[in-house]
Order: structure tokens, then C-alpha cells, then sequence
């Protein structure tokens, strides 16, 4: 018998198996399909304070081994998220969520958060950090320690729940960033969120996504995550959420052998609808493959 | 909507550019003319959507076109190779708006749903009539098929090599009485159909798909009644709720 | 008849398909194969002031769609290169060759740069700026605009030759340092260097490279490419050469499409020791396929 | 070097973990015994190299053990699946420097090499002896394959279950009057060898290869006499050379 069990600061998850933010939308398309308690937990859908319909179309290109997305954060607003989301999932999901929030303004996030931080569903808020700050020329928060750290502090100003701050991979130093918000009291990091990609239709000569460029995610970027999140938990002291393109079992063990608590699973559920299913089942079987009782003692095993 | 194994049992051409494939499987997933099956290909990261021409209890039948690496990859498939794929997506069209005369217009490779809506119609006891539009003579397909139900059948080509010169909505605009209409193919030519028909109707959309079955946001579109996912939502909207 | 020739800086090349730097030597592997005289041209393997074994082994992993290497600059030393392998590869390639210079510190690029100027068989010389700055807390070069420009100020006082720099993909703001060192005097840009990424072998529980990290490269990395390909060009005037994960002659062309006037094949070298022969036989073919006469018309076609 | 296509004839299991697979295609470019082959395979990027048990005019025979995903992969492929492969890379054995009484030892996926060698050996009238490793007795394989070649077989396995209990090191300190050695194992083994053995001889090498034909120093290593790369310059490398 092996244990799966993992603990995100005091909140125990079942198993680190976490379907990402935007590709598990609230939740009942999965639910559906199998009965999604046997979840970790999972990032619902990034939330905005006003509704928003995202970019225009077409979102999605074609990658080798992976994709781009440029959905642009389409959601109801935090009011129907409230409203009417949260209610709805609960009927589905009996564990606390992690709520997945965006802003584009210091003064968004921390609103948003506060109103979140009061729902009882919501386990961990995850913030983030990767869209444009509308006061600075739209440069990511995410891409200055500076700035990350000033929603994080923000956040932590009017949230009593744990904050997990998501970064962004196209940065020159991920560390300095990651440290910034642990210094102005993050909870944990979460990353990587997506690689900035492009694709250009041969026929068209355009780019095969309207706005141009767009998110890269899927098994392509797994190895820049699993440097990336190597070098970010041997930084920091809080608990780490390892993400990007893990698609098996044997990545979920990979990525907390860089030093992963928790690991998310992104693009591999749009194309294999019960990619986390299949991964939780055969998360226990992998493990005593590779000699592993217990995940904890695996944890940055790779640094040892 | 299911995931399930499928054997190819027939993958040929029609056309030059346009091939019919026989899959034999679950099919129990499907319960609407209209709907479409996403298909894993080895090789590629995202499946690939197809329209749903004709199903029975043991066998779905699709007609796509080769218009990249993907289909380009699925045309060398031969019988015998199986396929993982999603099938009963969609909402597909609802029948029950036809009345006895709908029109079903098909333009390229939005004709194969017409098929299996057809059949159902007639199973309705309705009596649809068909408008297929294809670029020239060399293009086209499924025409016999169509004539086989015992349907009038409307053939418009762009450069008048088979029927009517023209488009679909010339023939269209020559039709009487008809008491809905379901229609599939290229935007413009949708746009175009919902100026000139004179009843309401539906009008499936494509769109570039992530996931195809509502988790990923990728096909949303806008409408008079709030977003919608082309994938999950669609790919059937009416004529009243599409924001041109 | 198509038109495949390409000019980089007053240099014409017959056609734009070049191998990169480390993945094809010092050339004769593959003229052993063919004859490498059908290249548009290539760039040899980085060279440095002193001869370097690199990095302990392994060196190598897999990756989907891609693979890790850290092999870390091997190679005999600028002397040794220039009495020893510069006339063995003028046996097997009459075309001007792209010299691939690397160092640890301003002065080292500027030896080796001055040394391989005066060289006959030289007709580019590309400045490799992702080495780690020994001066400045191994932080490398590529990662700073001022760095960067340094070393292009440097390299420029002592050559006559064109000078492009080759730039690191893993920073957060590509345009500005492509821009730095065009105004130092660059006269074409090279990009994308490696990602830097890491796989952890699931039965040794460590790292699968010796040194831990290393640069990620084949297709994987392609989207990424052809997005800073897009912005680089989009920003600067001088000519850009593009490469990260190109290895089909649709490649060569969306690369072109993005922005590049030539572009380098790496990796693919490696797995298909043909590859760069077959783009080149193929190009004229998927050229036609897409309406495309003259290479020169499409660069940054998707731009327009 | 030759890049060529060839056809799976046999792949099947001579342990649990060791597959014997005979490819039949284009076998020009191997000139010694020792060298490898590199196969593409579908869904992974490098390329896998195994070396060149047996081959004659028309087939090569490989021995590979599944250690990976990789060779996972190659163990599930059917006879007449084709495989794109780079044959003849590497160095391979000197025969030359044998002498008369040349002792062969191998080790685990080392031993498949060895029988190649044998054959050569004998075919230039020598009277090689053989060294066979392995863990257990149910690790070993091709025991009988050697025997057949009319040569003496001496076996050790770690646990005594067949044969010497022990490893090669300890048949070979009992071996006397042998002219030369040739090697192939785990690195451990082939520094102990270097220690025990007391002619001069010549051990292959394993490393985690890129290309396997030169182009990326990704394996190389640095000998008395310089560096040099083990896909290429390798791998097999003489006793007086190798820095332990």
C-alpha cells in the first residue's frame, strides 16, 4: 500500500493530481464524464472581476507535441462565478477548489480575492500574475519581482486563506520572481503557466491565431517546467504547485522529484478527457515501480 | 459523449481531395443528425473534429477533406488501423422545427451532415428537399447517395460544370414554400443563406477547436443569447441568435 | 522555376537552409554523407580562445519532440581551428562559412572575432551570447541588453566581416536586447540559442544530465522560435536568421514568414543526418505548393 | 554510415527483459565487429542505439534489453513493422591484435557483441574463449549460441543460480595464457578488468549519445591520447588509452 497523500499548507489533498485552471472549466464537463471527488483538488477557471469574452478567434493553433491557446480569460465575472458557479459545483465537488484569479490592476486582484476568500468551497486562491498591468504599459505583473510581489502583498492584505501565486516561464529569472512573493508572504507558488508562441499558417501567410501570439502548453514545455520549478523550489521555503505538460503518472513523479508538492495537469486533459482519471489510477502502480511508499519522501528528491 | 476504440473499415476517395471513412464501434453516444466525432491521430497533439455524415448501431460513416498534416495523415490510414476517438459531440440540429418542407443546404464539406439529417426527416415523415454546392464538377460528392433517399436533390457548382452556375443561394432564391432550413458550410455561404431564406433555420459553424467538448474555451463565439461554445454550445445556432 | 536565393549582409547564398552551430562540426561528418556544397552555408561549432572538453557526461536527454544536451562549448581552441580545421573543411566546402565565436568574458570574443576575421573562408561571424559573463557572476550575456551590446561593441572595433549576434531565448524581453545590439553596431541578429531545460531519470532519482540543466532544442521549441523570430524581426532593421526546431522545409518557410531571411537547422541534424538535404531538395516543391516564386518575397510575410 | 529502411523479421523474447530482433535490409556500411546500429522510432526523438550481435549479406541481429521506453516501445513492434536505421557507426573490435588465444568476455547487454567477434575471430583461425555475465540464471541468455561456435564458454553469475558464482573477474583470474582481451559491460566491469587482466585489450563503451555518428559531442570522453567522442572514435577503446 502506498500513500499518495500530499499536504498544500494544511490543506491535505487525496493525491497531488490537480487539473489546471482553463482547461477544467468549472468543473461539470468533467463530471460528466467521471466522478471528479477522486481529485486532488482542482484550479477552476480564471476568474476576472467583470465578465469577459476573452480574444477573438480563432484561440488555438496546432504545436508539435503541445498547443496555443489565446482564450484571453474568457469567465462570467466574479459576481456569477459566486453566483451561480460555485453553487453548481458544489453539487459535483465535495473538496475545496482552488480558485484561479486575474486581474489587471493591483486593485483588481485584491478585490476579487477578498470575495473569494469568503466562499467556504475555496481551499487556496491562486493568483495570476501573467496578464497585462493595464497601469504599465500592459506589461505582465509576473515579469518583475517588483510587481509580482505587489499584488502579492495586496492579496494577503485582505485574504485569510492560503495564496499560491501562478508565474510566468518567459521571464529571464524565475527564481528572483518566485522569492519576491515568498518574501511579501506568499503561501506557495504555482508554475509555469504557459510559453509565448507563435504560428503562422502557410496557406494564409497569417498567424493562425487573431491575436498572434498566444499561450504554449502541452508535453513540449514539460522539460522547461521541470528546470523551472527545480530551481524555484530549491529557492524557496513555501510549498511549490509543479505544472506544464504533465500528461502520466510518471510525470506527476518527475515534477515533484524537482521539488513539486502538488502537480497540475493542463492541455492533457483537452485531448484525453480522462488524462487525470488515468493518472490517479495509475499514480500507485508507477510508484511501486520506481520503489516510492510515500510521495513526501520524494519531494526534491532530485536536489538530494 | 463517450471515448471509445474504432476499427477503420473503409477509408477511400470520392474526390481528389475528399474521402469517405467507415468506423465500426460504440456509436451509442450519438443523438443527433449534425453532430461530429474528434478523432487522435499519432503524431498530433490535438484530435480532429469531423462531421458525423451517417451512424447506425455498429458503424459511423464520415466524409472529410484532406486540408492539412492531419487529414493529409488520416487519408494513408489503411482498414484494419483503430482510432481513439470522442464521439456525440455537439448539440447537432433539432428536428422538431422542420415542419413537412425543410431545405437542408450543404457547401463543400458542410454536405455531409445533410445526409444523415435527411434520412431522419424522412423517418419523421417530412419530405426535405437538399441543395448541395460544390466549386466544380470534380469536387463533388455524394450526390447519388443523396438521390438514393428519393429526395430532390439541387446541384450548384461555381463554375457551372454540374447544375445551377452558381451558388447555393441562387438555387435558394428559386425555391417555394419550404418551411425551415438546416444548412453546413463555409461562413460566407452561411451569412449569405440567412439574408435570402425566408423562414427560420439552422446553421452549423465551424471553428478551431482545442478540446471539442466545452472544457477549453477555444471555439467561443457570441450571441444574441450570450457566448457559446461552437464545440459544446454548437456547432447548431439558429438564425436568430447569430450575431453576424 | 523558383527563386530559393537568400543575401545576409552583402553575402548571397544559394539557398537559406544553414545547420547550426554544434550540430553538424566542423562539417565533415557530413560531407562523408553529401555534399555539403549544396548548403546555403553553415555555422561551425562554437569556438573559444582555449580548448575546452565541456562538460562531464551524460550530456544528452530525450524529451518529447525534442532533446536536452549540455555539452558545453567542446572544442579545440581558436588556434587549433584555424590551423588544423578551417583547411580541413576548405577540402569539402568552397562556400563562405558562418564562424561561431563564444567566450567567458569581452576580451575573449574580441580575440577570437579579430582572429577568425582575417580568415578568407570566414563570411560571418555569429557571436554566441548566451555563455555565461565569468566576470559578472557567470549571469550570461544574452540575458542583459547591456551585456550584450558590450560584447557587439567589442567584436565590432576589431572585424570587417558582418557580426550577428545569436541571442538566449530564455529572458523576458528578447526585443530590447536584439534592439541593444543593433544599435551597438550588429549587423544581423541570430535566434533562438537553446531553452534551458531538465529531465530527472525516474530510477537514479537525479537529474539525467551530469551538470543537471542544459539547452532544450528540436521541434518542441519551434513555436517559441518562430514568436521571438516574429517580435525580433518586427523591432529591428538588420537581417534576422532564425532557427529553434526547424527540420522540414514548411519550417524553413514559416520561419521566413516570421521574419528571417535565412534560417538555421539544428537539431533535427542530429536524428536525420540527411535533414538539411532533404529541406533543400524539398523547398522548390512546398514552395510551389504554397505559391511562394522567390524566397525573398515572404519574409515576414506574416507581418504585413 | 548508411541511412537505410529495414524489416523486422523476428523480435521476440530470449529472457524476461531481453529480446532477440533480426532486421533484414541493407547491411554494407557494417565493417567490424562491435559497431552499432541507431533506430528511429515513432513518437521519440533520438535515436536508439544497439549493438550489432550477428549479420550476414541480407539481415542484422541485435539482442536489446528493454531499459526504457524506448526499448519498451521496440519490444511491442510486430515482424514486417519497417524501421528507418543508421548502420555501421562506430569503430568496432580489432581482430588483428588478438594473437591466438584471445579471450572474449561480456557482460549482461555486453554479451551480444562477443558473439560476432567470436565468429571472426574463428574465421581468421584463432581459438577465442568466452567470458558470459549475468546476474541470475534466469538473466542469461545465448549460452548456447556460443556453444555452437565450437569455442570453450566459461559463465558467472552474480548469484551462483548458473555457472561460477561471481563475477567475470573471477573466471577470468583463473584463465591462463590468453593473448589478448575483448570487452563489453557495465562500466564497473570494464574497470575491474582493466585491473585483473594481464595482456592489453579492448573495452566498448556505453554513453548517452545525441546523434551516435560524430556530429554533437554528446559522449565524449577524454584517453591518454585526447579526447574523443565514443559514438565515432568508439566505442571501443584500447586498455593503454582509458583514463578510470
Amino acid at each position: 500500500m502506498v500513500n499518495t497523500k500530499v499536504t498544500l499548507s494544511g490543506l491535505t489533498l487525496d493525491n497531488p493530481v490537480i487539473p489546471a485552471s482553463g482547461t477544467f472549466g468549472y468543473g461539470y464537463e468533467f463530471a460528466e464524464l467521471y466522478d471528479i471527488n477522486i481529485l486532488g483538488s482542482f484550479s477552476f477557471k480564471g476568474t476576472t472581476k467583470e465578465p469577459r469574452f476573452g480574444n477573438p478567434t480563432p484561440r488555438i493553433a496546432e504545436c508539435p507535441s503541445g498547443m496555443i491557446n489565446s482564450v484571453g480569460l474568457q469567465n462570467p465575472g466574479i459576481d456569477k462565478v459566486i453566483s451561480e458557479e460555485l453553487p453548481k459545483l458544489r453539487k459535483c465537488f465535495h473538496k475545496p477548489v482552488i480558485a484561479n484569479i486575474s486581474g489587471f490592476s493591483v486593485d483588481e486582484y485584491a478585490y476579487c480575492c477578498e470575495r473569494i476568500d469568503k466562499e467556504e468551497q475555496v481551499g487556496i486562491i491562486e493568483v495570476n500574475v501573467s496578464c497585462p498591468n493595464v497601469h504599465h504599459g500592459g506589461m505582465s505583473f509576473g515579469t518583475s519581482p517588483e510587481a509580482a510581489a505587489e499584488v502579492t502583498r495586496a492579496v494577503k492584505a485582505v485574504t485569510t486563506k492560503p495564496v499560491y501565486i501562478k508565474l510566468s516561464p518567459n521571464v529571464t529569472d524565475i527564481v528572483s520572481i518566485a522569492k519576491a512573493c515568498e518574501d511579501a508572504g506568499a503561501d506557495g507558488i504555482s508554475l509555469i503557466n504557459t510559453m509565448m508562441g507563435m504560428r503562422i499558417d502557410l496557406k494564409t501567410k497569417r498567424p493562425v491565431i487573431a491575436n498572434k501570439m498566444g499561450g504554449f502548453s502541452g508535453k513540449a514545455i514539460f522539460p522547461i517546467a521541470v528546470r523551472m520549478v527545480y530551481q524555484v523550489a530549491e529557492a524557496v521555503k513555501v510549498p511549490v504547485i509543479g505544472m506544464g505538460g504533465v500528461s502520466s503518472a510518471e510525470d506527476v513523479i518527475e515534477m515533484m522529484l524537482a521539488g513539486a508538492t502538488a502537480v497540475q495537469v493542463g492541455a492533457a486533459n483537452l485531448v484525453e478527457p480522462f488524462a487525470c482519471k488515468n493518472i490517479i489510477e495509475d499514480l500507485p502502480r508507477v510508484m511501486e515501480r520506481y520503489g516510492i511508499t510515500d510521495l513526501n519522501d520524494i519531494i526534491g528528491g532530485a536536489r538530494k | 459523449m463517450k471515448q471509445s476504440i474504432y476499427t477503420i473499415k473503409i477509408n477511400q476517395h470520392l474526390t481528389d481531395q475528399v474521402l469517405k471513412m467507415v468506423l465500426a464501434g460504440d456509436t451509442s453516444a450519438i443523438t443527433a443528425p449534425g453532430q461530429f466525432i474528434n478523432i487522435k491521430l499519432d503524431g498530433f497533439f490535438l484530435r480532429r473534429p469531423i462531421s458525423v455524415c451517417d451512424y447506425d448501431e455498429k458503424t459511423i460513416t464520415i466524409l472529410y477533406k484532406i486540408v492539412g498534416k492531419g487529414t493529409e495523415y488520416l487519408s494513408t490510414l489503411p482498414a484494419g488501423k483503430t482510432l481513439d476517438i470522442l464521439t456525440g459531440l455537439g448539440n447537432g440540429y433539432d428536428t422538431a422545427k422542420s415542419g413537412q418542407k425543410p431545405l437542408l443546404i450543404g457547401g463543400g464539406v458542410g454536405v455531409p451532415p445533410m445526409y444523415r439529417l435527411a434520412k431522419d426527416l424522412l423517418a419523421e415523415g417530412k419530405k426535405p428537399s437538399v441543395i448541395l454546392g460544390f466549386n466544380t464538377k470534380e469536387e463533388a460528392f455524394y450526390i447519388e447517395e443523396f438521390k438514393a433517399l428519393g429526395i430532390p436533390v439541387h446541384v450548384a457548382t461555381a463554375d457551372g460544370s454540374l447544375g445551377t452556375k452558381g451558388f447555393v443561394t441562387d438555387v435558394v432564391k428559386t425555391m417555394e414554400n419550404y418551411t425551415y432550413f438546416y444548412t453546413c458550410g463555409p461562413e460566407p455561404m452561411l451569412k449569405a443563406l440567412s439574408d435570402v431564406t425566408v423562414t427560420s433555420g439552422q446553421l452549423s459553424f465551424e471553428e478551431r477547436m482545442g478540446c471539442g467538448f466545452g472544457a477549453c474555451m477555444g471555439c467561443s463565439c457570441e450571441t444574441k443569447y450570450g457566448t457559446k461554445r461552437i464545440c459544446k454550445d454548437g456547432p447548431v445556432l439558429e438564425k436568430e441568435e447569430i450575431k453576424w
